[in-house]
C-alpha cells in the first residue's frame, strides 16, 4: 500500500528524514521513535502534506501530495490539539465527512456513526472550548475514520485517553487491522503499542533503525544475547548444569539466592534443555520469563547504541 | 463543494462578536462623514461626499479586505487547523476560491453598509436619488476583489502578514498617490478613485486634500482604470490559486 | 546571559550557614500517620456535582490515583491543593483544614499540573527560582535551592536557557522542578509521564520512585497509564463518578485467588493441553498463546507437572509465572466494564 | 563527620521558610528586574526628556550670545518671559509618544505572555492569592513606568533649580515640584491600568501592545481632528471666530488617552501651557479642561482596566 523509496526531508538544515526505504502492508503497524527522531515528517510525508526532498512517496501507487485521490482512502488523526474552537464536536465530524464529497444525509450518518464508534455521542454537542484532553482525542480519531478509508495513520492515538477508552479503542483498531486495513500507530507508550502489534518501524535521528517483526528483530541483536531469569529454589546447582551447555553464556544468581539469569545466544536449545534438567535432576523451576523480550528493551537496546 | 466551502467559510467570518465589532466600525465612518459634512460646510453635498468616499469608504474597505483576507488561510496555519482542510479530498483550487469568496462576500458588505452611512451623513436622504450610486458599488465590488486577492497572496507567501497589510492599506495607499511622477500607477486606490464618478475639484491643497490622498489631481481615464482593476482582479486570484496549490501548507511542530 | 541576581557570591555565603540548617531539626510541621484526610467533602461547578459525599485518607508513600475521565480526580488534586471551598464537609491535607489554611497548603504542598505551564521569558534557573521564592523561600536560598532541583530533575546542562527553547520532555522536567523547589511534604503529579519518550518516560519514573521512597515526600500521582503506577506506587486509590470504589496496596490487588500458573508457549499446541489436563491440571482460560492452570498442589509440583506435559507434547514452553492481574485488569474490574 | 561519599539524591529544603504574606512583592520585585535590566528601557527614558534637552542647549547658547556680545538685557528678555510650569508641560506633552512605547515595553506583555503559557496555574498553586498576582504584576508596571516617566523631568527639574534659581524657577511657583510629582504619579496611574486592562486580554504581549497602540492612535487621530476643528473655530484665515464650534473641539480635544493626560497636567500645574520655548506669548492655547472633567473618566478608565484584569484572571478552580 505505501512505498518509501529512499526519502529524505529537510528543514533547512534541521534533519527531518534521511534516506529511509521501506514498505508498509496492512495490518497494524507500529511507527516508533524518541522525540523530533523524524516520526512526524514521515506521517506527514505519507499524507502528503510535505514532498520529500529526495526520493519518492507512493501511496496505492499514487503521489500523495495534495491529491485529492489519495486522501478518499487515508484517514490521518494528527498530534496537534489545536481545533477549531466555536463548533461543537458532531459539527466539526459532520463538516469533515461533507468535505469527503459525501450529501447531506449521507454524511449526516456516517459522522452519527463514527461518534458513536469512539463512545461521544452523548457529549457531541458541547463546544470543543470545553473539551477534556480524552474528548478532544475521541473527536480527532472519529474524523479520521469517518470516510472509512483503507489507510489509517494515527499520531499518539491513545494520548489523553482512560483506560477504559485506550481499551476500547484497541479493539477497534484491531477490527480495522481484521478487515485489511493498514493501520500505522506512532506513539510513545510502549506497553500499548505491545498489545496492538508486533511489526514495527523504528525510526532514530531520521534513519531507519530497524523494520519488521519485533521478535526476529529481538533475535538479531547480537550485542545484548538473550537474558532469561528462571526462579528455582537452588539457583547455584541449576547454574553448574547450565553451564556445561555450548550455548549458555553467562549465569548469574540473583541477590535473592532465589533466581538465576542466564544469557544465551540460541533461546530457542536452550528452553528445550529445561524440560529435561528440571525432571530428570530433579530441580524444581517454579518460574521462567525473559525480562528484555519486551518492546521497551528491544527500543532501548537498538537505540542506545 | 465550492459551495460547501464558502457557505461554512461565510458563517465562521460572520460570528456574533465579529458583526459587532464592524458594525461599531461602520457607526465610526457614520460619526467621521458627519463631523466632515459639518467641518467642511462650504463645499457642495456631491464634493464633500467625493471626499469622504475616497477619504474613509475606501480605506475601511482595504481595511476590511486585509483582516478578512488573513482568515482565509494564515489564521488556520497559525492556529494549525489547516491540517484537518489540507487532508481532504478536496481540490486545493476550491478550498481556496470559496475560502477567498467567503472573505470577498463579507468585506463587500463591510464597504456597502460604510457606503450607506456615509452617503447619509453627508447627503442624508438624497443619497438614495444619486445617479452615481450604482457606479460607486461597483467600484466598492471591484476594489475588495483586488484587495483581497492582494492580501490573501501576502498572507500565502508572508507569515504574520496582517501588519504588511494594514501598512500597505494606510501607508502605501495614503502616499504613493500623492507623489510627484508615475509613483500613482502602483497603488490600487488611483484605480480605484479614477473609476469612481466624482470628480475631484482642484481645490487649494488643505488639510483635508493630504489625508484623502487627492493633492495630484493627475488620474487614469475611467476607462482604462476599470480595464487594469479586473486584469488585477483575475490575475491575483488565479496567482492565490495556483500557489496553494503548488505549496506545502503543513503545521510545523517545533520540536522538528 | 547568565542569571542577574545579586552579584555576592552565593556559594560562599551560605556554605557555612547551609551546615548549620542540617543539623537544626525541624520540629514544628506535626507527625501525620496519613498525609490528607477527606471527610465526605461535595464538591459543585455550578448544577454539575463533581464529588458527593466523599471521604478517603491518603496514606504516606507514593500513592496512585485513578479513574475514568470525569471521575473526580481533578477535582480532588485541587481539594488537596487548597483551590476549592468545598460546598459540604471538609477535610485536613498535612494537618491543616481545607478551606480555611488554604495558603499554608499550598506552602507545603507541590503541584505539577496536567497542561504546560512556565512562566515566560525567563532561563530555566531564573523560573525555578522565582517559583522557589513564591513558595517561600528567601532570595538567597531560592537560587541556590533552583541549582540543585534542577540538577537533580536531569536538566544541568540546559538550566541557561530560556524555558520556551525545551522539548517537551524537558518541559515535564523543568514542571517537577518547580514543584519541587520550595521542598513540599505532599507533592501532587498529574500525567507526568505524558508525551514523554520511551527514554524520558524511564527517567521521569525513576525520579518518582527515588523521591517518595525515604526521602519524607509523600508522592500523588494522577496517570491514566496503569503499568507507569504499578512501577512507581504502592498504594492505589480507585474513582469513579465522584465516589471512592476501591483502594489498598497495589499488590493486594494484583494477587488472583487460590495460584494458577500462567504458561507461553513458543507456537499453539493442543496436545500439550491435552497432556496438562491428563496430569490433573485444570485450564482455566487460553488466549493465543497463554495458557492458565490451575494445579492441586504446591507451585513447584504445578510447574512440574507442566513441564512433564511440554516433554510429552514436544511443546516448548517460553514462559511461566505465578498468575497475577495486571493493574489494569484490575483497574477495569473495579470500574466494572 | 558525613559519610565520604555525598549521597546527590534528592534532599528536602531545610532551610526557613517566610511566612505567607506580601507574596505581591516578589512579583513585583521580578518585573522590575526584567524591566531595569533591559537597556532600550533607559534609553527611551533617557529620550522622553528631549525637549527638555533642547531647552537646555537653547537657553546656554543665549546665555553666551548675551554674555560674549556683553548684551547683558537680551538673556533678560527672554528668561522674563519663560513661565516655568509651561516647559514642563509641553515636555510632558511630546514625551506623550515614548512613554506610551516605554509602558507597552514594560507592561504589554505582563498578562498577556502569562496567560499565553498558562503561568497563572504556577502562580496559584504556589501560596499566592489572585489579589497577589494582580497587585504584584500592577506594581511590576507601574513603577518602573513612573521611573522611566520620572527621569527626563528630574533631571531637568534638578538642572532649572541649580541654574535658573534668579530666573524664579523656584518662586515663579513655589508648589512646582510637589505639583510635577502629582502629575506624574496620576500619569503612571492612570497608563498602568489601562495597559493591564488590555494586556489581560491577549494571549501575547505583541498582540496587547498592537491592541494598546491601535486604539492610543486612533483616539490621537481623532484629538487631531479636534485640535484641527479648533484652529479652524478660531477663524483664521476668514477672521470671524465660530465660538459654538470652538468650545465642542476644545471639550473634545481632551476625549483621548494622551489627550486625557495633557489635560490632567494641565489641571495639576494650573495652567494652560503656552508656545514652546517661550515664543509668541499671546498666541491661544486650548484652555484648560474643568478638573472633574479629566479626573472622573481617568478614574473610571483606571477602574475599569484593573476590573477587566481582575476577571480576567480565572480563578485556577474552573480551570478544566
Amino acid at each position: 500500500m505505501i512505498v518509501l523509496d529512499s526519502v529524505s526531508r529537510w528543514y533547512g538544515q534541521v534533519i527531518g528524514v534521511n534516506d529511509i526505504t521501506c514498505e508498509i502492508g496492512p495490518g497494524v503497524t507500529a511507527l516508533l521513535g524518541q522525540n523530533g527522531a523524524g516520526k512526524s515528517t514521515l506521517m506527514r510525508l505519507v499524507t502528503g502534506q510535505l514532498r520529500p526532498t529526495t526520493g519518492s512517496v507512493k501511496v496505492f501507487g499514487l503521489d500523495p501530495f495534495a491529491n485529492p485521490e489519495v486522501y478518499k482512502r487515508i484517514g490521518y488523526c494528527p498530534d496537534i490539539d489545536s481545533f477549531p474552537e466555536h463548533l461543537s464536536g458532531r459539527e466539526f465530524v459532520y463538516r469533515m465527512s461533507r468535505l469527503c464529497g459525501y450529501q447531506e444525509s449521507e454524511a449526516k450518518k456516517r459522522s452519527e456513526e463514527a461518534i458513536d464508534v469512539v463512545g461521544m455521542s452523548d457529549r457531541a454537542d458541547k463546544s470543543l472550548k470545553g473539551y477534556s484532553k480524552g474528548m478532544r482525542q475521541r473527536i480527532k480519531l472519529a474524523q479520521a475514520i469517518v470516510h472509512d478509508p483503507d489507510i489509517l495513520l494515527l499520531d499518539e492515538p491513545l494520548n489523553g485517553l482512560d483506560p477504559v477508552g485506550r481499551r476500547q479503542f484497541m479493539d477497534v483498531l484491531a477490527g480495522l487491522a481484521a478487515k485489511g486495513k493498514s493501520v500505522i500507530v506512532s506513539s510513545h507508550v510502549l506497553f500499548e503499542v505491545e498489545k496492538m502489534t508486533r511489526s514495527l518501524i523504528l525510526v532514530h535521528r531520521g534513519r531507519l533503525l530497524a523494520s519488521g517483526d519485533f521478535g526476529t528483530i529481538r533475535a538479531l541483536i547480537d550485542r545484548h544475547p538473550h537474558r532469561i531469569r528462571i526462579e528455582t529454589d537452588s539457583p547455584r546447582l541449576l547454574a553448574a548444569h547450565l553451564m556445561c551447555l555450548p550455548f549458555v553464556l553467562s549465569a548469574q544468581i540473583g541477590l535473592n539466592e532465589a533466581s538465576l539469569e542466564v544469557q544465551t545466544r540460541e533461546p530457542d536449545k536452550f528452553y528445550d534443555e529445561l524440560p529435561r534438567l528440571t525432571l530428570d535432576e530433579g530441580i524444581a523451576i517454579t518460574g521462567l520469563e525473559s525480562p528484555d523480550n519486551n518492546l521497551e528493551s528491544v527500543f532501548q537496546y537498538l537505540v542506545e547504541r | 463543494m465550492t459551495r460547501f466551502v464558502f457557505s461554512t467559510t461565510l458563517r465562521d467570518l460572520l460570528r456574533p462578536q465579529r458583526l459587532i465589532a464592524w458594525l461599531a466600525v461602520v457607526g465610526m465612518v457614520f460619526v467621521i462623514s458627519k463631523v466632515w459634512a459639518v467641518l467642511a460646510a462650504d463645499l457642495t453635498g456631491a464634493d464633500s461626499f467625493g471626499r469622504v468616499y475616497q477619504a474613509v469608504v475606501l480605506r475601511v474597505v482595504a481595511l476590511a479586505s486585509a483582516v478578512f483576507a488573513t482568515m482565509v488561510l494564515s489564521q488556520e496555519v497559525e492556529q494549525q487547523t489547516i491540517v484537518y482542510l489540507i487532508t481532504r479530498p478536496v481540490p486545493r483550487r476550491t478550498l481556496m476560491f470559496g475560502r477567498m469568496l467567503a472573505a470577498a462576500v463579507v468585506s463587500f458588505g463591510v464597504g456597502f453598509l460604510s457606503l450607506f452611512a456615509a452617503g447619509f451623513a453627508v447627503l442624508g436622504l438624497g443619497f438614495f436619488s444619486s445617479p452615481s450610486l450604482i457606479v460607486d458599488v461597483l467600484v466598492l465590488a471591484v476594489g475588495v476583489m483586488a484587495y483581497i486577492g492582494f492580501f490573501v497572496f501576502l498572507s500565502l507567501t508572508i507569515s504574520r502578514s496582517l501588519i504588511i497589510s494594514l501598512l500597505f492599506a494606510f501607508g502605501w495607499e495614503t502616499f504613493v498617490p500623492n507623489m510627484p511622477g508615475d509613483m500613482f500607477y502602483v497603488s490600487i486606490l488611483t484605480y480605484l478613485r479614477s473609476a469612481a464618478p466624482e470628480a475631484v475639484m482642484a481645490a487649494g491643497p488643505s488639510l483635508g486634500d493630504v489625508i484623502t490622498g487627492a493633492l495630484a489631481p493627475k488620474s487614469v481615464s475611467a476607462g482604462l482604470s476599470w480595464v487594469i482593476l479586473s486584469l488585477l482582479v483575475v490575475g491575483l486570484w488565479t496567482l492565490c490559486l495556483w500557489w496553494f496549490s503548488r505549496f506545502e501548507y503543513s503545521p510545523r511542530e517545533e520540536g522538528e | 546571559m547568565g542569571h542577574q541576581w545579586g552579584q555576592r557570591s552565593i556559594w560562599a555565603q551560605s556554605a557555612g550557614q547551609r551546615l548549620l540548617l542540617q543539623v537544626k531539626i525541624r520540629t514544628e510541621t506535626p507527625i501525620v500517620m496519613f498525609v490528607a484526610e477527606i471527610r465526605n467533602l461535595t464538591v459543585r461547578y455550578g448544577q454539575f456535582v463533581a464529588l458527593s459525599e466523599f471521604s478517603v485518607s491518603i496514606p504516606e508513600g507514593c500513592v496512585g490515583l485513578l479513574g475514568p475521565n470525569g471521575a473526580g480526580k481533578t477535582t480532588l488534586i485541587k481539594t488537596l491543593l487548597g483551590f476549592v471551598d468545598p460546598s459540604g464537609g471538609g477535610g485536613t491535607v498535612l494537618g491543616r483544614e481545607v478551606g480555611r489554611h488554604d495558603l499554608q497548603i499550598r506552602q507545603a504542598v507541590g503541584y505539577m499540573p496536567e497542561q504546560d505551564c512556565h512562566i515566560p521569558g525567563l532561563t530555566a534557573v531564573q523560573y525555578v527560582a522565582y517559583a522557589g521564592e513564591l513558595g517561600g523561600l528567601p532570595p538567597n536560598q531560592a537560587l541556590r535551592r533552583a541549582h540543585e532541583v534542577i540538577e537533580y530533575c536531569g536538566l544541568g546542562e540546559a538550566r541557561y536557557r530560556t524555558v520556551e527553547t525545551y522539548s517537551t520532555g524537558m518541559k515535564q522536567r523543568i514542571k517537577l522542578a518547580q514543584a519541587l523547589v520550595h521542598g513540599p511534604q505532599l507533592l501532587l503529579l498529574d500525567e507526568p509521564t505524558n508525551g514523554l519518550d520511551p527514554m524520558g518516560r524511564e527517567e521521569m519514573l525513576a525520579l518518582i520512585r527515588s523521591i517518595s521512597h525515604e526521602k519524607g515526600v509523600n508522592v500523588l500521582v494522577s496517570s491514566h497509564l496503569l503499568p507507569d503506577i504499578e512501577r512507581t506506587c504502592d498504594d492505589v486509590i480507585v474513582l469513579m463518578g465522584g465516589k471512592l470504589i476501591k483502594q489498598g496496596k497495589i499488590a493486594d490487588m494484583k494477587r488472583v485467588e487460590g495460584h494458577p500458573m500462567d504458561v507461553e508457549l513458543r507456537l499453539p499446541n493442543e496436545q500439550f493441553v491435552a497432556e496438562a489436563e491428563q496430569l490433573g491440571l485444570t485450564l482455566d482460560f487460553a488466549e493465543l498463546l497463554v495458557y492458565r492452570f490451575q494445579g492441586t498442589g504446591t507451585i513447584g509440583a504445578t510447574s512440574a507437572l507442566l513441564f512433564e506435559a511440554a516433554r510429552r507434547s514436544g511443546a516448548q514452553i517460553r514462559r511461566l509465572n505465578l498468575a497475577i492481574r495486571s493493574l489494569e485488569e484490575a483497574f477495569l474490574e473495579a470500574v466494572d466494564v | 563527620m558525613s559519610e565520604p561519599i555525598v549521597d546527590l539524591s534528592y534532599r528536602g529544603y531545610g532551610g526557613p521558610h517566610l511566612a505567607e504574606k506580601r507574596r505581591w512583592l516578589v512579583i513585583a520585585k521580578m518585573s522590575w528586574r526584567i524591566a531595569f535590566n533591559k537597556k532600550a528601557f533607559w534609553v527611551f527614558s533617557g529620550i522622553a526628556g528631549w525637549y527638555y534637552l533642547v531647552m537646555i542647549a537653547f537657553l546656554y547658547v543665549l546665555e553666551q550670545v548675551g554674555i560674549a556680545q556683553k548684551a547683558p538685557g537680551l538673556s533678560e528678555r527672554l528668561f522674563g518671559r519663560l513661565t516655568w510650569c509651561d516647559q514642563f508641560l509641553t515636555g510632558f506633552n511630546y514625551s506623550q509618544l515614548i512613554w506610551l512605547v516605554l509602558g507597552l515595553m514594560v507592561g504589554a506583555g505582563a498578562i498577556a505572555n502569562d496567560n499565553g503559557t498558562n503561568a497563572l496555574l504556577v502562580y496559584l498553586s504556589k501560596p499566592c492569592r489572585k489579589i497577589d498576582y494582580l497587585f504584584g504584576k500592577w506594581m511590576g508596571v507601574f513603577v518602573p513606568l513612573l521611573v522611566g516617566m520620572g527621569v527626563s523631568n528630574v533631571f531637568f527639574y534638578l538642572y532649572g533649580v541649580l541654574n535658573f534659581r534668579e530666573y524664579g524657577f523656584l518662586t515663579q511657583d513655589p508648589w512646582l515640584g510637589p505639583r510635577l510629582l502629582l502629575m506624574l504619579v496620576g500619569a503612571a496611574i492612570f497608563q498602568t491600568s489601562l495597559i493591564i486592562g488590555v494586556s489581560s486580554l491577549f494571549n501575547k504581549g505583541r498582540m496587547a501592545g498592537a491592541a494598546f497602540s491601535a486604539a492610543f492612535f486612533l483616539m490621537t487621530f481623532f484629538s487631531l481632528l479636534m485640535f484641527v476643528a479648533w484652529g479652524v473655530s478660531q477663524g483664521g484665515r476668514r477672521g470671524k471666530p465660530n465660538l459654538e464650534l470652538g468650545s465642542m473641539a476644545e471639550k473634545l480635544y481632551y476625549w483621548s488617552i494622551d489627550g486625557l493626560q495633557i489635560g490632567w497636567a494641565k489641571v495639576v500645574l494650573r495652567t494652560d501651557g503656552s508656545a514652546p520655548f517661550g515664543a509668541d506669548r499671546d498666541m491661544p492655547q486650548i484652555h484648560a479642561p474643568p478638573a472633574m472633567m479629566v479626573i472622573v473618566p481617568m478614574i473610571v478608565l483606571s477602574i475599569l482596566g484593573v476590573g477587566l484584569a481582575w476577571s480576567r484572571i480565572r480563578a485556577v478552580e474552573v480551570v478544566k
